[in-house]
C-alpha cells in the first residue's frame, strides 16, 4: 500500500465527520428547503396563494443566502452556531452553517422541479377542497417526486463541496482532509485517495439518486 | 514576469497575499525599489500553493510569503526550483489567551485550537512542546510535525485543527489559541498579550524566494539589498510594536 | 341549486380580449342532470368550471346553494368543493400514483377509514370496469382508461353536485352508456345534480333532462330535453339534433327523386308520444288514392316520450294529397313540406 | 399498402403480462380509409401506433410499403416516419409553441420556405377554423380547439399515409363532420391511405370504406363497411352497429305492445339499396289484408347505398300474414322475426 | 461615506473581473453542459438513444469532475490551463477551471430539467421524422426552457461562489476582494460591502432568470 502520511484512523474519522455532516444537514437542509419552496412556489406571481410580500421576502432572503461565499457565511453566522448548538467550532457546529448553505440552495432547486407540475393537477386538487397543506402533500410533492429527487442529488453533491470548507472551524471531513493535509502539504497519494473517497461517496450518491428517479419517473 | 535575467529587466512583479509579509514588503520595500527605478506590480494570489507554482512557472518573479521548510516541501513535491535569498523579518506564533488567561491555568482535558494550514501547523505544536504541554517525537523535524507526532499529551488537551484566521472569532470557545503572527496582525490583536511566542527555527524563517535561475539578477540583488538597507531598517525601528521578529541580517 | 347569474368570463391573450362567456344566466334545480352542448371553443367547460370556482368570472354572480362561491373564504370554499365531484375533460390524474391511489385520493382528503377507502375504491373500480388495472399507472392505460379512472374518482366522494367536462369523450358508445346508466342511477338515488358538458348530443338525449346550447360564450336555447329535441328553434340547435335525430333524406334517394315525374310532395311527418303509436301510414294508404313511399324515417325514444321522424313521398292528385295532410293536421301532428 | 403481418404486443406491469395485441393481421391497401373501431382498452391506439414505430411488436411483422419498418436504420426510418402524419389521442402539442409554430414544426423539419410555410399554416388553420388562434399557445386552447391543432399538424406535410388516434373525439358533430369531409377529400384528391381508430362508429360509417373491430387485442371482424354495418356478424360488432344504426322498438311502444291481444307479428325488415328506394310498405297496406303500424325505423346511408331498417307490426289472420312474408321473401328483402 | 481600505477603482476592477468571468465561463458552460445534459438524456436506460456505454462514461466523468473541491480541481487542470490559455494565473486563465466546474453542474441541473419533459412530445417529434439533433433543437429544449432558464440561474449564482475561490490563482474579483481583503484582513466594512455588490449580482440574475422563466411557463 502506498504511504498516506496519516493513519487509517484518521481517514475513518474523516469519512465518519462527513457522512454525519452531509447527512444531518442535508436532512434539516431538505425540510427547509422543502417548506421555503413550496411557499415560493404557492406565493408566486402566478401561484395559487399569490402573495407579493412573503413571495419577495423569502426569494430576497434566499438569494442574498446564497450570495454569500461559503467562508464568509460561516464567520457571519458564529453567533447562531454558538446559540443553536453551544460551540462554534467542530463538526456538529458546522452544521449550523451547512443547513444554511443547503437549505437556500435545495430551495431553488425544488422550486423549479415543482414550477414543474402540470397546472391541472393542481386544479384538481383545488377540485377536490384539499387544503393548501394537502395539495402540497399529496398533489405537488408526489408529482414533482423524480425531479426532487435528483434535485436532492445534485443538492447533496454541492453539500460535499461545503463539506471540505467546513474544516475552516475544525470540521473535520474527508474534504478537509484533502485540502489540508492533501492540497496543502502536496501530499499527493493522500490528495489522489481522498479525491478518490469523494468521487465514491458522489458516484454512489449520484447512482441511487438516479434510480430512484428513472423508478418513479417511469410511470 | 518572465526569465529574462538581464540587469535591464526593471518591471518586476510579485505574488501577494492579505497577510502582514506583503504589506511589509509594500510599505517597506517597494518605495526603496521604486526609488531605483523598478516598476513592482503585485499580483493578488490568496493561495500560497498556487503562488509558488505561479512563481515556478515564471508567471511572477518573487514572493515573500513563506519560509524555507515550506518551500523546500513544495520544491521536493512540485520539482519545484526555488531558492530562498534572505530571511525577512517575520512575526512568530504565540499562544494567547481563550477563556484562560494564563499559562498555569491549563487543565486536564483544555481545548486548544491550532492553525490546520500547512505552513503553521508544525511551527504551533512546536510552541506547544517548547511551553511543556506536549511532547513530539524526537525523531521527526520539528518544522513539519503533525499532531500523529504527539507522543505525550498529560493535559489530554484536545487541539481542534481550524482555518487560522478564524481562530480569533472563535477564542472564547477555547482555553488557549495558538496563532501566527499574520493571523495577529490581521486580528488586530495586540502582540504584547501573547501568553508565549515562538523561538523561530531558522528554517521557520521567512524568505524571499525565487526562480533558482533568477538568484543572480540584478532585481533580486535589488530585493535582497533593500531588506538589507539601513531605510529598511529605519522603517523597521519605527514600525515594530512587537509583532515583528527580525533576524540578525536585517538588525 | 346552482345559479350562474349574469356571468361573463374574458381571457386576455396578447393583448387580444376573447370573450369565453357573455352574460350567461342559467338556473339548475337540486336532482336536474343538466347538459350544455355547444361547437368545439363555445364556452362549456369554461362555464363548467366556474361551480367550482376554479374559474372566476370577469362579471357576475356564481351562486352554488344559494351562496356566492367567489365571497367564500378559503375553507369554506373547501368545504363546498367537497361537496362537488367533477371530471375533467383532460383527466388530470396523478402519473405518480396508481390507479387505485388516484381513486382513493378524495377519500383521503376526507380523512376516511382506510377499510372503508380500500372498500370504495374496489367498488368504483369494478363500476368502471378496471378492477384489474388497481395497480397501473395512468401513463400505462389507454386513453378511456384514463378517462374512467377520472370518472371513478369524482365519484369516489359521493358529491352532490357532479361536473362532468366531456366525461364520456374517450369512451366507446357500449361503455359511454354504462357510464350514463350508473349515472342515471346516481341521480335517482343520491338526489344528485349532474352537470353534463358535452358535444356528444346523444349523451343528452340519453340521461339529461334539461338542456342549454351555447354559442360564442351566449346560452342560445335552454330547456326540457324533449322541447328542446323535438323542436329546436335555433339553427345551430336544429343542427345539433340533426346529428342524433337526422331527418333528412339520404342523397341516393334525393337523386332517384330527380327521374320521378309523377305528381308527389314530400312531407315530414313528426309523430310524438302517442300518435307514435298509431298507424298512420297504413291508415293514409287504406283510405286515400295516393300512393306512399318512405324516403326516410328515424325514431327515437327521449324521455320516455317516442318521436318519429319520416319523410314520406305522397304520389297522387293533388286534391287528394290536400286530403291526407288535412288527415295529419287533424289528428294534430306536425308536418312541413320539404323541398329538394 | 400498410400490412399488418401477426403482429403482437405485450405489456408487463409489475410482473403481469397486458396482452394488448394479439396475432393480429391486417392489410390495408394505398388510398383506403381504414377504420379501426373497438371498446376502451381494446388495443386500437397500440395497433396505430405499430405503422410508425412509436410501438415495437413483441412478435410479428410491420410492413409499410412493403418494407419492415423495424427493420430500417434509423436514418430510413425518418424518411418513412415524414411521410406519415399522425394525430395523436392526447394531442402532444408542444407547449411552449404557439399554435401557428405547433403546425408549422412539421414544416420547419422538412426545410421548407419560409414563406411557403406561412402560406400552408395559414391554410390549415382555415381549414381547422382556428385562424383567429394563431398566436394563442395550446394551454390557452379549449380541449376541441387542441384537437383541431394536432390535425392540422397531422396534415401539414401532405403525408402520404394519415394516422388518426380518436382524431375527432374532443369535437361536436358539426365540426367533426367538416374535418370528416376534409380528410376524405385529401383522400380523394391526393390518394392518402387514411387509418382511423375511433370509438365513434359513426366516424366510420361516414367516411371509412374498410372496418376492423377489435376485441382483447384481437380483429374479430372485418370488411368493407357495408358488410359489417349491414350485416354484422359478432355480437359486439352488433352492439356497436346499434348505436348508429339502431334496430330495436323504444320501450314504450314495446308497453303497448304487452296490452295488443289481436294476432300480429312483428317483422323487421332490412332494405337494402334499390329495395330501399321502392314502397313496400305501401305494397303490402293496398294488397294485403293486414293492417299494419311501424313500430321503428331507420334510414341511413352507408357509401352511397341506402340501408333501410324497419320494424312493422303486421296484423291479421296467419295465412293472409305469411303471404306478406313470401312476398318480402320474393323480393329478395332480408327478414326476420322480432321476439319480444 | 465608510472607509472600505481599497480604492474605488479596484472595486470596479473586481466587478469587472467577476463579470468577466462568469459569462465567459457560463457562456462556455452553458454550451458543454447542454451537450453533456442532452447525451445523458437521450442515451440513459429509458431514453430514445438507449446506450449504457457513452451514459455511464458521461455520468461518471460528470461525477468525478463534481467530486473534486474546486480549489483542488482548479490545481489538477493547471496543465489543461496552461495549454488552452497559456498563463496558469489571471482572470482568464479562472476560465478554464470555471468552465470545468459549472459545465458538470449544469449538466446534472439541465438533465433534471429535460427529464420533466412530456414523453408525448417526444413522441410527437418521432412520429414527424425529427433526427435526434432536430428532438433536441425543436422539442426538448424549447419545452424545457423555463426549467433551463431557472438552471442556468441557480448555475449562475453558484458560479459566482466559485469565481470567489478562483482567487487563488490570481483571478482577482469581488468574492475574492471579499475573501482576501475583506475576510483575511477581517476588514468588515469592506467584506459587508462587497458582500453587498454580491447580492445585487444575485438578485439581480435571479430576477433576470423568475422573469424570463415565468413568462415562458405562462403559457
Ligand atoms: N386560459 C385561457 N386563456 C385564453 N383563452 C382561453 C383560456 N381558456 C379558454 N379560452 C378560450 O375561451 C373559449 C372557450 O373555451 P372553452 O374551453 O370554455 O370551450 P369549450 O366549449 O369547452 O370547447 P371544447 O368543446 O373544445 O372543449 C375558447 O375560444 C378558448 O380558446
Ligand atoms: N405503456 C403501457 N404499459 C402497460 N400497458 C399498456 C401500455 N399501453 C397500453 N397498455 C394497455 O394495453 C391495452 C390496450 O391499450 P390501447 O391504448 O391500445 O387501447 P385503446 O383501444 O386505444 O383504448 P381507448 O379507446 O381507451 O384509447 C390496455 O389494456 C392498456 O391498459
Ligand atoms: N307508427 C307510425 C306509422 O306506422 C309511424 C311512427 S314511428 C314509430 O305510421
Ligand atoms: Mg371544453
Ligand atoms: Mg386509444
Amino acid at each position: 500500500m502506498i504511504e498516506l502520511g496519516v493513519p487509517n484512523s484518521r481517514l475513518i474519522l474523516a469519512a465518519e465527520q462527513t457522512i454525519y455532516m452531509v447527512f444531518v444537514s442535508l436532512g434539516i437542509g431538505t425540510l427547509i428547503a422543502v417548506l421555503l419552496s413550496v411557499v415560493l412556489v404557492l406565493t408566486n406571481p402566478g401561484g395559487i396563494l399569490k402573495n407579493k410580500y412573503i413571495y419577495v421576502v423569502v426569494n430576497t432572503v434566499v438569494n442574498v443566502i446564497r450570495s454569500i461565499p461559503f467562508i464568509i457565511l460561516m464567520v457571519f453566522i458564529l453567533p447562531l452556531t454558538k446559540m443553536i448548538v453551544g460551540t462554534r467550532i467542530g463538526t456538529t457546529a458546522a452544521l449550523v452553517p451547512l443547513v444554511v448553505f443547503i437549505a437556500p440552495y435545495l430551495t431553488r432547486l425544488f422550486e423549479n422541479s415543482i414550477l414543474e407540475v402540470n397546472k391541472g393537477i393542481i386544479e384538481a386538487a383545488q377540485a377536490m377542497g384539499a387544503s393548501y397543506f394537502e395539495i402540497v402533500r399529496y398533489f405537488l410533492l408526489p408529482e414533482a417526486r423524480g425531479s426532487l429527487i435528483l434535485s436532492v442529488t445534485t443538492g447533496t453533491i454541492g453539500l460535499i463541496g461545503a463539506t471540505a470548507m467546513a474544516g475552516a472551524i475544525g470540521a473535520g471531513g474527508v474534504g478537509n482532509l484533502a485540502l489540508t493535509y492533501g492540497y496543502e502539504r502536496l501530499n499527493f497519494p493522500l490528495m489522489l485517495f481522498t479525491v478518490v473517497i469523494l468521487i465514491v461517496f458522489v458516484q454512489s450518491i449520484q447512482t441511487v439518486g438516479n434510480y430512484f428517479s428513472t423508478k418513479v419517473r417511469k410511470h | 514576469g518572465g526569465d529574462d535575467t538581464g540587469s535591464a529587466k526593471k518591471e518586476i512583479t510579485y505574488s501577494k497575499s492579505q497577510g502582514p509579509y506583503s504589506e511589509l514588503f509594500e510599505k517597506g520595500i517597494k518605495p526603496i525599489l521604486e526609488k531605483k527605478g523598478y516598476k513592482v506590480t503585485g499580483k493578488d494570489m490568496s493561495d500560497l500553493l498556487q503562488a509558488d507554482v505561479a512563481l515556478n512557472e515564471g508567471e511572477v518573479d518573487f514572493n515573500v510569503e513563506q519560509h524555507t521548510a515550506y518551500m523546500e516541501n513544495f520544491n521536493k513535491k512540485q520539482n519545484g526550483h526555488l531558492v530562498a535569498l534572505t530571511p525577512i523579518p517575520t512575526v512568530p506564533a504565540g499562544i494567547y489567551a481563550g477563556s484562560k488567561s494564563s499559562l498555569d491555568q491549563i487543565s486536564d482535558g483544555a481545548k486548544v485550537a491550532v492553525p490546520n494550514d500547512a505552513a503553521n501547523t508544525a511551527r504551533c505544536y512546536a510552541l506547544l512542546q517548547k511551553v511543556g504541554w506536549i511532547k513530539l517525537n524526537p525523531e521527526k523535524d520539528l518544522s513539519t510535525v503533525t499532531q500523529q507526532d504527539i507522543i505525550e499529551n498529560p493535559h489530554h488537551i484536545q487541539f481542534t485543527e481550524m482555518k487560522s484566521l478564524n481562530i480569533p472569532a472563535v477564542r472564547g470557545d477555547f482555553d488557549f489559541i495558538v496563532i501566527t503572527g499574520s493571523i495577529v496582525y490581521n486580528a488586530n490583536i495586540d502582540p504584547s498579550t501573547a501568553l508565549a511566542t515562538e523561538d523561530i527555527l531558522p528554517h521557520l524563517l521567512l524568505q524571499l524566494v525565487v526562480l533558482d535561475k533568477n538568484k543572480d539578477a540584478q532585481w533580486a540583488k535589488d530585493i535582497v539589498s533593500a531588506y538589507h538597507s539601513d531605510e529598511f531598517k529605519k522603517y523597521m525601528g519605527e514600525h515594530n510594536n512587537g509583532l515583528w521578529y527580525i533576524p540578525k541580517d536585517n538588525q | 341549486m346552482i345559479n350562474f347569474v349574469n356571468i361573463s368570463k374574458t381571457f386576455t391573450v396578447k393583448r387580444q380580449k376573447i370573450k369565453a362567456l357573455q352574460h350567461v344566466s342559467l338556473q339548475i334545480s337540486d336532482g336536474d342532470i343538466f347538459g350544455v352542448i355547444g361547437f368545439s371553443g363555445a364556452g362549456k367547460s369554461t362555464l363548467l368550471r366556474m361551480v367550482n370556482a376554479l374559474e372566476i368570472p370577469t362579471e357576475g354572480r356564481m351562486e352554488v346553494d344559494g351562496r356566492d362561491i367567489n365571497a367564500l373564504d378559503f375553507s369554506e370554499l373547501r368545504k363546498v368543493r367537497k361537496k362537488i365531484g367533477m371530471i375533467f375533460q383532460e383527466f388530470n390524474l396523478l402519473e405518480s400514483k396508481s390507479v387505485y391511489d388516484n381513486v382513493a385520493i378524495p377519500l383521503i382528503l376526507n380523512h376516511v377509514d382506510k377499510k372503508l377507502i380500500q372498500k370504495r375504491v374496489t367498488e368504483l373500480l369494478s363500476f368502471v370496469e378496471l378492477s384489474d388495472k388497481a395497480l397501473a399507472y395512468p401513463s400505462q392505460l389507454s386513453g378511456g382508461q384514463k378517462q374512467r379512472i377520472g370518472i371513478a374518482r369524482a365519484l369516489a366522494n359521493n358529491p352532490s353536485i357532479l361536473l362532468c367536462d366531456e366525461a364520456t369523450s374517450a369512451l366507446d358508445p357500449e361503455t359511454t352508456e354504462s357510464i350514463l346508466q350508473l349515472l342515471k342511477r346516481i341521480n335517482k338515488k343520491l338526489n344528485i345534480t349532474i352537470l353534463i358538458v358535452t358535444h356528444e348530443i346523444h349523451v343528452i338525449q340519453s340521461i339529461c333532462n334539461r338542456v342549454a346550447v351555447m354559442e360564442h360564450g351566449s346560452v342560445v336555447e335552454t330547456g326540457t330535453v324533449l322541447e328542446v329535441f323535438s323542436n329546436p328553434q335555433q339553427n345551430m340547435t336544429k343542427r345539433f339534433v340533426q346529428t342524433v335525430i337526422p331527418d333528412e333524406i339520404p342523397p341516393s334517394i334525393v337523386e332517384t327523386l330527380h327521374d320521378d315525374v309523377r305528381n308527389y310532395r314530400l312531407l315530414k311527418i313528426r309523430f310524438l308520444g302517442n300518435n307514435a303509436k298509431r298507424n298512420i301510414v297504413y291508415y293514409i294508404n287504406t283510405h286515400y288514392k295516393v300512393e306512399t313511399n318512405i324516403l326516410f324515417a328515424s325514431v327515437n325514444e327521449l324521455q320516455q316520450t317516442v318521436l318519429g321522424i319520416f319523410i314520406v313521398q305522397v304520389i297522387g292528385d293533388d286534391s287528394e294529397i290536400n286530403q291526407v295532410i288535412s288527415y295529419i293536421e287533424r289528428n294534430k301532428i306536425q308536418w312541413q313540406e320539404v323541398v329538394l
